[in-house]
């Protein structure tokens, strides 16, 4: 039997050719495009591993490498896995940066890395290219950063994690929505973005953000 | 946006984000015994209020919480809970 | 009259608003007209020499510039091929394709100008008494009423190409209007540190102030004094001003709507703007009311602000001289302005007795302008072009006749209080200004300026920072010490203004038109009122006065001191007639802009295009219907029952649900007994809502101790976990769900040889004896992709439904294919799926089920357990009343009496003497080699072997037979999914 | 006679005593009145209307007309209905305007053209004119769709109804009351009922703002305030959710639309009024209220929907938009009883959107009943107790979005 190397896809794909690409795991992470401009970009991070947790005791729940956040609402980063609380019993945490951790390990965890996409915007102007797809209001009530929202970007039910000030010249913010709406979601946010200049690019453009962030911290 | 509504998780939102899931009519009843107007009762049935009612909505583009809200089908506008007679 | 006033431009006015340098060219009616950059339409063909702009919808009359805002249809034209445009509110663009529309000749010579004279015909509601006697007169007289009426022509081919956008802004406080109140509440506001929205209509800030030279009690000229303030504005970085974007919709919670015209600069041409603000300020100032007498609505007649701006903001002078008949001080200052540019103003008559300015008193005297109090304009003479007017006072008993060219008519402001009541505000008549006051405010609304009343510079920027401080504190800003010191200096400010109470000129006869768009007249009223139409809200449907395209903007004043004015009680006051959004009549594609269709692909969308999917939108996925041409998809029917298929299946709905109390949940939501599930069996379970009707089925597979993963049908996923939580909402229990769906692609191999193709992928042993029908397995393929495998008969034969996650499904699918392909492995769509699922009798919801059928109805009353009642599952009374109800419609299988005729169409009715039901779904089985179906029939007919009758749309009656047959129609013992 | 000075119906003052009371100045309440009036010899009757006649539902639905509906029980009714425009336009001097256009139903789903099919055979089979045609045939109808595959969801084809159309709803209101009127009929504008008395099970009396009137019969047709009515008046609760429904009109254009066109997968529709204006509207806010306002998010839908199916349409102008109320029962269509649970008491309502097409039979029909005290054949089927007796009418299909339950 002919054997082709068994490789996972992205549900995003951008109409070009990537400049550098590596293989991690079983995933083609592309590095660079062609012509990534001065930012703003958007970056394509649907490849990191992703976990939903679940449990009416929640705040016992220790998994490994995991910092959970005590106020729905409120988003932790930990050894590049950023964990986000969505009500009294869920969060999920998503590893956007780093080595590839191990899966968290207890029962009340589910993998739902192939469940969503999720989409990194770093640089000048997420806000009002953010504000053509959404009504969701990134500045008030004020939040200490990061942050998530749930709700409908380009009417898909979404989670949008904000970091830094989003009123701040540059900075960043991660989209997550369902897999299969990444292709029509990828276009409406370049065309929002297309305005102020928004590109594709590879994750190096996201590395370099998050680097100037402490993202690496040990969990508690 | 002919509707706003406070999600106990999300905060003030359109009212379109959300699902109304109908009147507060208490628990499901026992369905042993349940007579056939009894369960119209309960299944179909509104008292159709021009008022203040306890219903239920879920944050279905948000966060997919079901909560009570307090609202005023006259306004449509939320009633805080010590403004309930 | 070729008059070429293209050099006649007051190019040196300091308030001018185009550029007398950039010329632009437009095309109007044939001929080329220039203007400068900046103009409008309406302004650049006034400045060309036109006059006339439209003729009237009912009388074909003449009708000229008016109010230079929009407010009625008498400017509206086509513009490049965009029906209903107004020419006072669009900006003059070089190329431009302007024409005139609703004339047959030219605007100068209309041949159905003749209507005019046929008014006596045309009284209130006329049409209801009109043509329907004899009633055959009646269709032609539709004819002929339908190409009368109406505006603008629409192409139905056009497209209307344009750029397209929408903004939704969350801001503390939004301020509508950008005059000297607007600008001064959005300053308060921002000093302290909140965000603010500025929206104004026109395309410059500034409002009434923009084009008045005269000073301010400083003593600096009105415009310099509001574009300072406009300067500071647009300096404040919290404050965010949109232009030229007028408010169209008002909603609770203080949300406002607008659209902005984009300039050639802008990356839009119509940008949707949807503003959620905490606080909203209604600076949006007034209109002018139009002054009610005789012939008012003759070219040459035309408001002050027209006149004004006309002259001002655009350099031109209106006419050579000119009559005013006005009632409040901004149209003596008018006059004045218009003599010291040259035109010669015959005599101000001023409604009022008194109250005037002295200071605008003495300039009139000081330039030799009779001012005559208590007098006013009772007849407009000329048809086409305004040659004269007749004054009278105000009992009509001295009259004078005065040519002109010009005839500024005006009876005073009206407040612009849309905005005020679509948030919920309630108006009340005020004696003092005649205004419809806001008088109750919905929280989080605050009004300032002219709205009001006020007039006064100094008083609207007092009222403005007072509202825009009191915005503020509904952001929850502690400011009662700075709202105390506004409070104050707008208390020492001067107040409002006392308006003119003229309803209308003395006199009567001819036409004194409330409403041009509508050709609606005082006479109409009257007419109305002696029928017994006394709400104004029903004498505007009865004389459709303010339903036109302007819609209530002008006779929205009028129309209810009219009828006060007409009543029997007089002492009664004036109410109000409702207004409803778009405040500004909205583009369609400005709503339409910026439109997302955002729909869900399988990870196998690619690479099912690439095999000829015939993909179609089913809920918000795509899917393929078939692979080919065929619409019966005829050849992947044979390779899945001869060979083996392949079927993307990955929209169903997947589900993990766990936790302690996951199996109470499960009892609740499905029929069947769901404590009975052996680990990694599949257990084919249903859901039903309240009324027993099944809304949904799937497998549900207990993977663990209280862990399970449950499927759905495609179109339910979205709402399952939902549907979990609403039913269980009342019982604290302790269960989690994770929507998988998008998670995992599903593969469906389907046929006699799919062992042999799943063998080639997995070393795993999936022989009959080691992975059964009705089991589930996790795999692993190749050796390294973990999928989970289920053995399921949807299809009717040995069946495979490979769970895979959705990063490996184009591998896995590649990997299959080519598995498959010395096989000859075919793909297959929904059609196939949907015939051979139907040959074995199984149901798809919404096509065998409807709203009113149970679970006992569609035969599947054995997932129902009835030993179940203290789950209380959702549909547990329901079919429990129903288990052996008569006369109900059950689903029945059928063939046709004649095996070689076609297959009866979905849909069609079984009929005897009343209709028996219908056929849910019914195609040519090749299996069986003819017709099979199933129908809803009433259940006496549900024996075999009873006679069926089949009304098919378009047979006249002809009945087609079939026979009821047992179900399933194949392999009725199910041998072949157990292969 | 034109330019006529009379009034169209009078304002006599308030009686104490009538022989039938409606409440509801509106469609069924009006009609109902016409009928008992002149066709069962009635005619002291008082319609009580709480605001002005045609405030509600009458005023505010956009006038289409049809029968084409999907069960056995309904078309015959709303054939009738359709019959007896031209009828009343006669009988009452009063233009009514129907507008016999025809309704072209577009589906965009093999499920629709299945539905599609089995409601044309349906009305073929009672004799009511309707065809599917094909896409092409839906182009030639209504040169302005867009019958290429570039929607959203493409046409793929339609259903045509010949004898639907339009009708001009406030000159129903108005016909209705003056022929009622003319007949002997006192309609009260600016009364409230605020009571119903009821000695031994039957009714008989009906308090009003303006006082007690003593009555044998009494009617609720006040649409969609009738529910709470009932509720509030009489302890009965029906199988109702009030919901809002918003329609709107653009400027007005020379003919562009000759047939009613609407499209349940767009949840539009769209007619051009004789005016002109284009009226356009469909589907309801999903939660009950009664404030009748309208929503950025409803208007900017039917924007998107209106230009994916008609692209020119991109070029009008909305002008106008406004909200009613309808009154939605679980299967999409009305009940209608009398005399249960207390004799006299007949109730009229649960039309939801359907209220303007079925005026004109529903009042015929309840007047009957009012007037013989038992229920016509044809509105059997209509008795509220087929919702706990489990027998939903099949006037949909598909589950209903607005229940709490679906």
């Amino acid at each position: 039997m002919e054997t082709a190397p068994i490789e996972r896809s992205s549900p995003v794909s951008f109409a070009m050719a990537p400049e550098q690409l590596v293989l991690r795991g079983d995933w083609p992470v592309v590095l660079r495009y062609p012509h990534e401009g001065a930012g703003p970009w958007l970056v394509d991070l649907s490849h990191g591993g992703k976990w939903d947790f679940q449990s009416a005791a929640l705040d016992r729940l220790a998994p490994r490498g995991v910092v959970l956040p005590e106020r729905p609402g409120a988003c932790a980063c930990a050894q590049g896995i950023l964990c986000s609380r969505l009500n009294p019993t869920q969060a999920v945490a998503w590893h956007i940066a780093g080595p590839v951790p191990s899966p968290p390990d207890t029962c009340d965890v589910t993998d739902v890395t192939d469940a969503v996409a999720l989409l990194g915007l770093v640089g000048p102007k997420l806000l009002p290219t953010l504000e053509k797809l959404t009504a969701l209001d990134f500045v008030k009530p004020a939040r200490a950063a990061p942050f998530i929202l749930q709700g409908p970007v380009a009417h898909v039910p979404s989670r949008v994690v904000c970091f830094a000030t989003p009123t701040a010249a540059a900075s960043a913010l991660i989209i997550s929505c369902a897999r299969g709406y990444a292709r029509d979601m990828v276009d409406a946010l370049l065309e929002a973005g297309k305005e102020f200049g928004l590109r594709p690019a590879g994750e190096l453009a996201w590395t370099a953000w998050i680097d100037t962030i402490d993202y690496k911290k040990e969990a508690a | 946006m002919a509707l706003s509504l406070t999600c106990p998780i999300c905060g003030l939102r359109n009212g379109y984000e959300f699902r109304f899931g109908g009147a507060d009519k208490g628990p499901r009843p026992l369905e042993e015994g349940l007579t056939p107007a009894q369960w119209c009762a309960y299944a179909h049935l509104n008292t159709c209020v021009a008022g203040v009612q306890l219903e239920w909505w879920n944050h279905k583009d948000g966060c997919g919480t079901w909560f009570v809200a307090r609202r005023d089908t006259r306004s449509n506008r939320e009633v805080p809970k010590e403004d309930v007679q | 009259m070729k008059r070429n006033l293209l050099m006649n431009r007051l190019e040196h006015l300091p308030t001018l608003r185009i550029q007398p340098r950039q010329t632009l060219t437009i095309r109007y009616n044939g001929k080329n007209l220039r203007g400068y950059a900046g103009d409008t339409v309406a302004s650049l063909l006034y400045g060309c020499g036109e006059r006339i702009f439209s003729r009237s919808l009912k009388y074909r009359r003449p009708r000229g510039l008016y109010s230079l805002d929009g407010e009625c249809s008498n400017a509206m034209m086509s513009v490049d091929g965009w029906p209903n445009t107004n020419a006072e509110t669009t900006p003059a663009r070089h190329g431009m394709v302007v024409t005139p529309q609703n004339v047959v000749g030219s605007l100068e010579w209309d041949p159905m100008g003749w209507m005019d004279h046929l008014a006596f015909v045309m009284p209130a509601g006329f049409y209801y008494k009109l043509f329907h006697k004899p009633a055959r007169l009646w269709p032609l007289a539709i004819k002929g009423i339908r190409q009368a009426a109406g505006l603008g022509k629409l192409q139905p081919e056009a497209t209307f190409d344009c750029r397209c956008d929408a903004i939704y802004p969350n801001t503390d406080v939004c301020v509508v209007g950008g005059g000297p109140a607007g600008m001064s509440a959005a300053l308060a506001a921002a000093e302290n540190g909140l965000r603010v929205v500025l929206l104004e209509a026109r395309p410059h800030l500034g409002g009434f102030c923009d084009y008045r030279v005269r000073a301010e009690k400083g003593g600096m000229p009105l415009y310099q004094w509001v574009g300072a303030l406009a300067d500071e504005v647009r300096a404040t970085e919290n404050i965010r001003v949109l232009t030229h974007a007028p408010v169209v919709g008002v909603y609770p919670d203080q949300r406002i709507t607008a659209f902005q015209r984009g300039s050639a600069a802008d990356v839009f041409d119509l940008r949707y703007i949807e503003i959620a603000a905490t606080s909203v300020v209604v600076a949006t100032g007034c209109i002018e009311r139009p002054l009610l007498f005789a012939s008012n609505d003759r070219p040459g007649i035309m408001q002050i602000g027209c006149a004004h701006r006309l002259l001002h903001t655009y350099g031109i002078r209106p006419a050579a001289n000119a009559v005013f008949s006005v009632a409040h001080d901004l149209g003596l200052e008018a006059a004045i302005d218009m003599h010291d540019q040259g035109v010669t103003v015959h005599c101000v008559a001023d409604a009022r007795e008194d109250g005037q300015d002295p200071q605008m008193l003495s300039a009139l005297a000081q330039r030799g302008i009779p001012h005559w109090r208590g007098w006013v304009a009772q007849v407009a003479h000329g048809r086409r072009q305004l040659r004269g007017v007749t004054l009278s006072n105000l009992t009509g008993t001295f009259k004078k006749r005065i040519g002109c060219e010009l005839l500024v008519a005006s009876a005073g402001l009206t407040p612009l209080t849309g905005l005020v009541t679509l948030a919920g505000g309630a108006l009340a008549f005020d004696h003092h200004t005649g205004f419809f006051l806001p008088q109750r405010l919905p929280p989080a609304v605050q009004v300032c300026g002219r709205i009001r009343g006020l007039h006064d510079p100094s008083s609207l920027s007092a009222d403005g920072t007072l509202a825009g401080l009191r915005a503020a504190a509904d952001c929850g800003l502690n400011l009662n010490r700075e709202i105390a010191r506004a409070e104050a200096a707008g208390a020492a400010a001067p107040g409002a203004v006392r308006g003119s109470k003229l309803a209308m000129a003395p006199g009567k006869g001819g036409k004194a038109f409330l409403c041009f768009d509508e050709d609606g007249t005082v006479k109409h009223v009257q007419q109305a009122m002696a029928q017994g139409f006394d709400v104004p809200e029903l004498i505007k449907r009865f004389t459709s006065i303010g339903t036109g395209p302007g819609q209530g903007g002008m006779p929205g004043h009028n129309l209810p001191l009219v009828v006060a004015h007409s009543q029997a009680s007089p002492d009664s006051d004036p109410q109000p007639t409702t207004i409803r959004p778009p405040l500004v009549a909205t583009p369609i594609a400005a709503y339409a802009g910026g439109k997302h269709d955002m729909a869900k692909r399988t990870p196998m969308h690619a690479e099912q295009l690439t095999a000829g999917g015939r993909m179609e939108r089913v809920g918000e996925w795509y899917r393929a219907r078939r692979f080919g041409a065929d619409p019966g998809a005829q050849d992947e029917i044979i390779g899945v029952r001869t060979n083996v298929g392949l079927l993307d299946a990955s929209t169903l709905g997947k589900f993990r649900i766990f936790g302690p109390d996951a199996v109470k949940a499960l009892q609740r939501v499905y029929v069947g007994d769901m404590t009975r599930t052996v680990p990694f069996r599949t257990k084919y379970a249903a859901m039903c809502n309240e009324d027993g009707c099944v809304i949904d089925d799937g497998v549900v597979i207990q993977t663990g101790e209280n862990d399970y993963y449950i499927t759905t049908s495609t179109g339910r996923a979205g709402q399952t976990v939902e549907w979990f939580r609403y039913h269980t909402r009342y019982d604290s229990w302790d269960y989690h769900m994770v929507n998988l769906t998008d998670a995992f692609g599903v593969i469906n191999i389907a046929g006699p040889n799919a062992r042999q193709v799943l063998a080639a992928v997995t070393d795993a042993d999936i022989s009959n004896e080691a992975f059964a029908f009705s089991t589930c397995r996790d795999l692993l393929l190749r050796g390294d992709v973990p999928v989970r495998a289920m053995r399921l008969g949807f299809v009717g034969e040995l069946s495979y439904e490979l769970h895979v996650p959705a990063s490996y499904m184009a591998a896995v699918w590649q990997m299959v294919e080519t598995a498959g392909q010395s096989l000859g492995i075919v793909h297959f769509g929904l059609e196939a799926q949907s015939t051979l699922r139907m040959e074995k009798g199984h149901v798809i919801l919404g096509s065998e089920s409807e709203q009113r059928t149970t679970l006992h109805d569609i035969g599947l009353g054995f997932l129902w357990c009835r030993t179940k009642p203290e789950a209380k599952t959702v549909g547990g009374a329901a079919l429990r009343h129903t288990a052996d109800q008569p006369g109900r419609l059950k689903l029945v299988g059928f063939k046709m009496e004649d095996p070689r005729s076609r297959a009866p169409r979905d849909g069609s009715p079984i009929v005897d003497a009343r209709i028996r039901g219908y056929v849910c779904t019914a195609r040519f089985s090749h299996a069986l080699q003819e017709p099979v179906g199933m129908a809803l029939v009433d259940d006496d007919l549900v024996r075999p072997n009873t006679r069926l009758g089949i009304y098919e749309d378009g047979c006249n009656g002809t009945l087609r037979h079939a026979m009821v047959v047992p179900m399933p129609f194949y392999d009725p013992k199910g041998l072949r999914m157990r292969m | 006679m034109l330019n006529q000075r009379k009034r169209l119906w009078d304002a006599p003052p308030l009686k104490s005593h009538y022989d039938a009371v409606i409440i509801g100045g509106g469609l069924h309440g009006l009609a109902t009145a016409y009928f008992l009036a002149t066709r069962h010899d009635i005619r002291d009757i008082a319609v009580i209307e709480k605001r002005y006649i045609g405030y509600g539902g009458a005023g505010r639905n956009t006038a289409i007309v049809r029968a084409n509906q999907r069960t056995q029980e309904n078309v015959p009714l709303y054939k009738e209905a359709l019959d007896l425009w031209p009828v009343l336009t006669r009988e009452l001097d009063f233009n009514l305007m129907f507008y016999n256009c025809g309704n072209l139903n577009l589906a965009h789903s093999e499920a629709a053209l299945k539905a599609m099919r089995l409601q044309t055979a349906t009305a073929q089979f009672h004799g009511v004119d309707s065809q599917l045609v094909t896409p092409a045939e839906c182009k030639a109808l209504i040169p302005a769709l867009d019958i290429s595959d570039r929607p959203s969801y493409p046409i793929l084809g339609g259903m045509f109804h010949p004898p639907g159309g339009i009708v001009r709803h406030d000159a129903v209101v108005w016909g209705l009351a003056k022929g009622a009127s003319r007949k002997g009929v006192r309609i009260h504008q600016g009364v409230e009922v605020t009571g119903i008395g009821v000695q031994k099970g039957k009714v008989d009396s009906v308090e009003t703002t303006l006082g007690r009137i003593s009555t044998p019969r009494v009617l609720n047709a006040a649409g969609a305030y009738s529910a709470a009515l009932a509720n509030r008046l009489m302890g009965i609760c029906l199988p109702i959710s009030v919901l809002t429904i918003q329609a709107m009109v653009t400027q007005p254009l020379k003919p562009l639309l000759d047939h009613v066109i609407s499209s349940g997968g767009y949840h539009i529709y769209a007619n051009q009024t004789l005016k002109g204006e284009i009226a356009t509207g469909a589907h309801m806010d999903r939660w009950p209220n009664y404030t009748t306002q309208t929503s950025a998010h409803y208007i900017k839908h039917q924007a998107e929907a209106l230009t994916d199916l008609l692209p020119c349409m991109r070029g009008v102008k909305f002008m106008r938009t406004w909200a009613g109320l309808a009154d939605m029962t679980p299967d999409m269509a009305p009940i209608m009883t009398g005399n249960d649970p207390v004799e006299g008491y007949y109730q009229d309502c649960g039309w939801g959107y359907f209220g303007f097409k079925s005026c004109t039979v529903a009042g015929k029909y309840m007047a009957q009943y009012m007037a013989t005290g038992s229920c016509p054949d044809i509105l059997l089927p209509f008795d509220q107790k087929r919702f706990e007796a489990h027998r939903l009418m099949g006037e949909t299909a598909a589950l209903v979005s607005y229940s709490a339950d679906n």
